[in-house]
């Protein structure tokens, strides 16, 4: 990990390919309550970006405006070079956006490998008749989908809990499904809220190692939100801090880690 | 299909095949008859006097004469609290034991009576449930005796006549029809739109829904625009208390409020209190203790603790209206004995002695009823009879009787009867045809 | 023991997922049918097969058509005995257009148009949740109740008012009208309900079965896997009340023998299936089995069953008991297992798994 | 991370109001048209006569708005019996209105046995407190912390079990409310006004009275009293009221007791507008509507809610509810509160709907 780190530290940013996700001037308000004020910053295609910021500033809100939860008010995001703002989510994930949240959202009545199956539904297209009879192509489908599933229960090693509803699984292990899910949708840009949030060192070291090799093996990119700032130096490419809805700094982590203002912002020194 | 679900069902199988051999043990001189009681539920306030009325008759009979003709009456209530699913299961349960099977509400009769021509099971409705099955040619099966809801819309717009001073009169009035909004409300509409044109009256209709039954507001403000001259109730249950209340309330002149006969209840109109003095309903039996046959009751079922009602309460309209009932049952029993020659009659006889049923002044007479009733006659063809009603007001306290007996307008009534068992006969496809033969007697 | 799952393996992907993935399940199912087909029709009486095991399963279907709504997809509705309503009436006028055509056949079309009224009165679903929607779910139980009597073409201006079933063959044998035999009736029924259930079971086992629990449980995660809300629920709403109105037709067509909507399809049969749904346990098809059971069983039960035995019980005093027992039964099902009698079953097929070592 | 969550902003408010106003206007300006066009036609009998019909019989309207404005009342008693158990438990009590007729019921049936009046009351008030304290430990207690659907399910069960128990003990047939004893007055005042006479039934005049009385009393009771205020705690939070040491089980009871106390009122109420009987049951759901126009957890939307409800069925049935045959006032509230609804799906006056992520 440490040495993976190290060799993109060492690369200039700009080697990774040209922006997937480009965001502009967005700025979001709830009331009078302004979450959001003239943020831009891009995601570029096969890199992993981290977004951090003290409690408040603004990151979830910004995963929420890019995957079509929010509408902000003004500015604009461009995805693969397409303006779409006013996205709705079901229309992001079509697009090839996937996302996990900050509190697990899976489906608790569910089992582990119905949960993961969810993730293959837009790529299903057997219709309700053959799906009624689950005989024929809804079957040879929904066996095809199950392979591939088998597959990322695999990679995330946990084919133990395969059966078991989610709801009961301890807290690693749902964040570990939740991935597998969003990873199920074989997204192009994944969103991650805090997906090593409440875990232990050895739960977290797994999560590195997931996110990275899904970088690396499936060219993911994944734009991440992290409280952890050590595993954010480590995991990303480049980093963009929020504070207060604004955005402070964007660089790598060697360059933001010396910013004065993020320095400022973490220690809570008065502005 | 579920292995608990299947337990379940065995277990009732069970429990039901002993119950079919432990029930009532049927000795050669018994006769079975059950009743559809409903005292349970929201239209409890009626079924319990109905109910109670028709068990202490009969109760009155087996006691006082041994039964008729000294074979007892066992007689059984199944609890429908009005309620057409249960109404079902006790036909169901009861199909293969009474001699008639007597349904007690629109709903119960209506999927009773395709049944019963199968199963050949004559039915009793007495004033109620399918006025086309007074054509006793297409449903021999039956029985509608006194008269149907036709009829008594007939005679609600006979007495509408009789108090303007003629059936000329009536051109340019206003008839109000409150109904439930359900079919057995709207069974007058047909013959009171036809009389409506011959006539020339003008009939507004006032559905109410069943659930608001209680919540008659905005019906009685449109009342009051209207001002109709006459107002006819079809209602049932919470719906009358309620109208009479609102008829006060509204300044409704309310001896121009008739009910029909199930709006005849002394709860109904003792919802207005005093001012209720002078509301009207149909009726066909007499109310109050003062007839033999009700001191007979008194005398050998209340007064020796074998009835659930109150002696105050012996006597009250539709406690009058289950003796009634009864009354037709016992005097059909009676018929089929003496034409079958046999004491313990089957259903089959049962629907003899109803289709020849004739209780004239004579035997009314003799069974403690002259003045409690008007005769009923029914015949092969005629299984209603189409008899008189009359207008019942309450005067505070009881039930009296106003004015005379008024002949329902048969020659109206007796072709919409049989246009439209004609039609209920064609569109049920492959409807048995009737085989019974007529009596020669009838 | 003999419930045990060791040995078996599954050597592919259609194997492990099907429905029944046990042997002994499949036999379970196997033996069950069997009572079903022959058993019951051998063994049972006509008030049995026409009071007892016809209800069962009208409300069992409609039980397992609420369950879709309320049960996977987790929108409540009061208005069940309405879409019911819809179906029973809708078969009535097919069949009056056309009477050369089965009467099955009409059955099953009958549910198409409960379909339709049902995603109507679905739509608002979108932007309306929870107890909301429930209240609002009401208004096609009042609308539809108010429609059902005052449009008297939908009753063939029938003078009663009411559906008055007409007598329909299936090759020469009646199977509605009062000359059909209970049997006949008996096996019409069932025949639907396995059809129907086994497609209900499919539904629940694929991809749109996913996306309904994905909207239950988490509606916002569910769009962002791809799934359009208003779509999904539109469905459901589809399937179950299309489910609902097959249930209706054969109510009316197949048990009642005829009715009206004031008296059948009322509020109270919306709450009572309700009852079944929940009691039997939400999100489960065999629950709705155990719930229609449970619920449209145990009056029939109490009122004939009790006497039989020589417990004596007036017809009022037997109703009372009813309601009170099975308010206290519903309220002690809820506190010793609030995800009903389907769970209660699980836990006892997981006992069986273990016994007789459960450690 | 945002705290904040996702609300409409007040331009999308505007805009929804922008857009209902242009599809009002919208329906005026065709309304007009139409029944320029066709005087005698379907677009005249619906925009035009009944507005005329108004104009023409002032008094009708001021009776007719009367009538709603009393049933309005009603409706809203039995819906805030609902709003208090929902805003301390979080249950939906589907049985509040088997408890306005099981209340009635027992007032009535003990003045049946004898029991004087003002007792009678009393002991009712007893039963309701013993009923209330039950339902906490049978049924409450052992289902605390499950989903609402599971104790929404378990009210249907109380409601079956007390329709068992109402009609074994008192009997199901319908009964007279009792309502010279307690002093209800009777009869009408009539008021000549518009060119015609407006008739107030004063048991309506009391009705309003004690309706506006009881929730003045309740407003004061929640804003000033320690168990009002520990009342409000649980409704903002559970975690919150035991933390300063309020005992929820006590606090379930007396919001229980509180309801069957608005639920024997309402019963007073209704049953002497027509009678007690296990009718009045059906006109409970009546309350539902209301409930949802009003919001679940706001007594002022139970106020507001209900005599909306009362007032547009009243004017929906008089005036264009014979246009198609009449009886439309069953369907109608339910439908008044799902066009409210499609603006503001959480009720008038419902907190609101937040979603967080």
């Amino acid at each position: 990990m440490n040495a993976h780190s190290t060799d993109i530290a060492g690369d200039p940013v700009t080697q990774k390919g040209e922006a997937l996700l480009s965001v502009e001037n967005v700025s979001l308000r709830f009331g009078g309550v302004k979450a959001i004020t003239d943020v831009s910053f891009d995601i570029r295609k096969g890199e992993i970006r981290a977004i951090i910021g003290p409690n408040g500033a603004g990151k979830t809100s910004m995963l929420n405006c890019i995957n079509g939860f929010y509408h902000p008010q003004d500015g604009r995001i461009t995805y693969k070079g397409v303006r779409r703002t006013r996205v709705r989510p079901h229309q992001a994930a079509a697009a090839g956006i996937a996302r996990t949240f900050q509190n697990v959202a899976l489906f608790k009545g569910m089992s582990t490998l119905d949960n993961i199956m969810t993730g293959r539904t837009l790529k299903m297209r057997k219709g309700f008749f053959w799906q009624a009879l689950r005989h024929g192509p809804a079957m040879a489908e929904e066996i095809e989908h199950r392979k591939v599933v088998e597959d990322i229960i695999d990679f995330l090693e946990i084919q133990h809990i395969r059966k078991l509803p989610v709801g009961k699984l301890p807290y690693g292990l749902q964040k570990r499904v939740e991935l597998g899910r969003a990873l199920a949708m074989e997204p192009e840009l994944l969103l991650l809220d805090e997906p090593m949030a409440g875990m232990n060192l050895e739960e977290k070291e797994d999560m590195c190692r997931f996110i990275l090799d899904m970088n690396n093996q499936f060219g993911t990119t994944i734009a991440l939100i992290e409280h952890d700032i050590g595993v954010v130096m480590d995991l990303s490419d480049r980093v963009v801090v929020l504070e207060y809805g604004r955005k402070i700094a964007d660089g790598t982590p060697g360059e933001v880690k010396t910013d004065q203002r993020v320095i400022d912002a973490y220690l809570g020194v008065a502005h | 299909m579920t292995k608990s679900s299947i337990i379940r069902s065995a277990a009732l199988g069970a429990l039901l095949a002993a119950g079919a051999v432990a029930g009532p043990a049927s000795a050669q001189d018994t006769i079975y008859f059950s009743n559809n009681a409903y005292r349970t539920g929201p239209f409890s306030g009626s079924g319990i006097p109905i109910g109670d009325g028709m068990r202490d008759y009969i109760t009155m009979i087996n006691e006082r004469d041994g039964g008729v003709n000294g074979v007892k009456i066992i007689y059984e209530e199944c609890e429908t609290g009005y309620d057409t699913k249960k109404s079902i299961e006790c036909y169901e349960q009861v199909k293969s034991k009474t001699i008639v099977y007597s349904p007690w509400s629109t709903g119960a009769t209506l999927a009773a009576i395709p049944r019963a021509h199968v199963d050949k099971l004559p039915i009793l409705s007495m004033a109620y449930g399918l006025s086309a099955s007074a054509d006793g040619t297409n449903f021999p099966w039956v029985f509608i005796p006194p008269l149907t809801y036709w009829d008594g819309a007939s005679v609600m717009v006979k007495h509408m006549a009789a108090e303007l001073g003629g059936l000329d009169k009536l051109k340019g009035k206003k008839l109000g029809l409150i109904h439930l909004d359900a079919p057995f409300g709207k069974e007058p509409i047909p013959v009171l739109e036809s009389l409506a044109k011959k006539y020339g009256f003008e009939l507004k209709l006032y559905p109410v829904a069943a659930a608001d039954m209680q919540n008659q507001g905005s019906l009685w403000l449109s009342i009051r625009r209207d001002r109709p001259d006459f107002l006819y109730n079809q209602g049932w249950g919470a719906m009358n208390p309620t109208a009479v209340k609102e008829a006060i309330k509204n300044n409704f002149p309310i001896g121009k409020l008739v009910g029909v006969w199930w709006a005849g209840g002394d709860d109904d109109a003792r919802a207005g209190g005093a001012e209720a003095k002078g509301y009207k309903s149909l009726n066909f039996n007499a109310a109050g203790q003062n007839f033999p046959v009700i001191q007979d009751i008194l005398k050998h079922v209340v007064e020796k603790g074998k009835s659930t009602t109150p002696k105050e309460k012996v006597g009250e309209n539709l406690y009058n209206r289950g003796v009634y009932n009864s009354m037709l049952v016992v005097e059909a029993i009676r018929t089929a004995q003496k034409l079958t020659g046999k004491k313990v009659i089957t259903p089959e006889d049962m629907r003899r002695g109803l289709e020849n049923l004739n209780v004239d002044e004579a035997r009314l007479k003799e069974i403690g009823m002259a003045g409690f009733a008007s005769p009923v006659k029914v015949s092969c063809t005629d299984h209603s009879g189409h008899h008189k009603a009359y207008v019942a007001e309450w005067d505070g306290t009881k039930w009296t009787q106003k004015g005379d007996w008024i002949e329902p307008m048969k020659d109206e009534v007796r072709p919409l009867i049989e246009a439209n068992a004609k039609d209920y006969v064609e569109k049920a496809g492959n409807w048995p045809k009737r085989t019974e033969s007529c009596e020669k007697s009838s | 023991m003999f419930y045990r799952e060791a040995g078996q393996y599954k050597t592919n992907y259609a194997a492990d997922m099907a429905v029944f993935p046990l042997r002994q399940d499949r036999i379970g199912i196997a033996v069950i049918l069997l009572i079903a087909f022959v058993g019951v029709p051998l063994a049972g009486n006509d008030f049995f097969l026409s009071s007892v095991m016809i209800p069962f399963l009208v409300f069992s279907l409609a039980a397992i058509g609420l369950n879709i709504l309320t049960g996977y997809t987790g929108l409540i509705s009061l208005g069940t005995a309405a879409f019911m309503g819809v179906g029973a009436y809708s078969c009535y006028k097919l069949t009056t257009f056309f009477p050369g055509v089965n009467i099955i056949v009409l059955i099953l079309l009958s549910g198409l148009f409960s379909a339709a009224i049902g995603v109507v009165f679905g739509l608002p679903s979108l932007r309306i949740k929870g107890f909301y929607l429930a209240v609002a779910t009401l208004a096609a139980q009042f609308f539809l109740q108010w429609a059902f009597v005052r449009v008297p073409w939908l009753f063939n201006y029938n003078a009663s008012g009411a559906i008055e079933v007409p007598q329909r063959t299936l090759f020469g044998l009646p199977v509605t009208g009062a000359a059909a035999t209970p049997e006949t009736r008996y096996f019409v029924c069932l025949g639907l309900v396995v059809m129907l259930t086994w497609l209900a079971s499919n539904l629940v086992h694929g991809r749109l079965g996913r996306s309904w629990m994905a909207v239950r449980d988490m509606d916002i995660a569910a769009e962002l896997m791809g799934i359009k809300l208003l779509n999904a629920k539109l469905i459901a709403f589809a399937v179950s009340s299309y489910f609902a109105g097959v249930a209706g037709a054969m109510m009316i067509f197949l048990w009642y023998g005829g009715g009206e909507a004031n008296d059948v399809f009322t509020i109270r049969l919306s709450f009572n299936i309700l009852f079944m749904v929940i009691l039997g346990g939400l999100g489960s098809l065999i629950g709705s089995f155990m719930g229609a059971a449970f619920i449209a069983s145990l009056p029939t039960i109490m009122k004939f069953g009790l006497p039989a035995l020589g417990v004596p019980l007036s017809g009022a005093t037997a109703e009372h008991v009813t309601f009170m027992l099975v308010g206290a039964l519903i309220i002690i099902f809820l506190i010793v297992e609030p995800h009903g009698l389907a769970r209660l079953w699980q836990i006892g097929k997981q006992k069986l798994r273990t016994w007789p070592f459960p450690y | 991370m945002s705290d904040v969550a996702a609300q409409p902003a007040p331009n999308l408010l505007a805009k929804g109001w922008v857009k209902s106003g242009l599809i009002v206007a919208a329906l005026v300006v065709a309304a007009i048209v139409g029944a320029r066009l066709d005087p005698s036609g379907t677009i005249h009998a619906i925009f035009v006569d009944p507005f005329n019909q108004m104009a023409q019989a002032p008094d009708l309207l001021v009776q007719t708005i009367w009538e709603g404005l009393v049933s309005g009342v009603l409706y809203a008693l039995i819906a805030l019996g609902f709003v208090l158990i929902f805003k301390a438990s979080g249950v939906f009590n589907f049985a509040q209105g088997i408890m306005v007729v099981f209340a009635a019921l027992t007032l009535v049936g003990l003045y049946e046995k004898g029991v004087p009046a003002f007792i009678a009351v009393i002991l009712t008030l007893g039963v309701m407190f013993v009923l209330a304290a039950t339902i906490e430990r049978v049924v409450l207690r052992p289902l605390v912390n499950q989903p609402d659907i599971i104790l929404f399910m378990a009210t249907f069960g109380i409601t079956y079990f007390l329709i068992g128990f109402g009609e074994s003990v008192f009997g199901g047939n319908p009964k007279q409310m009792i309502t010279e004893q307690l002093f209800l007055p009777k009869g009408a005042i009539d008021l000549k006004m518009l060119g015609g006479i407006v008739s107030l039934q004063k048991i309506d005049i009391a009705a309003a009275i004690i309706a506006s009385l009881m929730i003045a009393v309740l407003g004061l009771f929640f804003q000033y009293t320690r168990i009002g205020r520990a009342l409000r705690a649980v409704a903002d939070s559970h975690k919150a009221a035991l933390s300063v040491g309020i005992s929820l089980n006590q606090i379930w009871v007396i919001v229980w007791f509180t309801a069957g106390i608005v639920a024997l009122i309402t019963g007073i109420m209704w049953g002497a507008r027509s009678d007690v009987s296990f009718a009045l049951e059906i006109v409970a759901l009546k309350a539902l509507p209301v409930l949802i126009l009003g919001g679940f957890t706001s007594i002022p939307g139970a106020i507001v809610g209900g005599l909306i409800i009362g007032i547009g069925e009243k004017l929906g049935e008089f005036y264009w509810g014979p246009l198609i045959g009449g009886g439309i006032e069953s369907w109608l509230a339910y439908f008044i509160a799902l066009g409210f609804l499609l603006f503001r799906p959480q009720g008038l006056f419902g907190d609101k709907i937040i979603e967080r992520i």
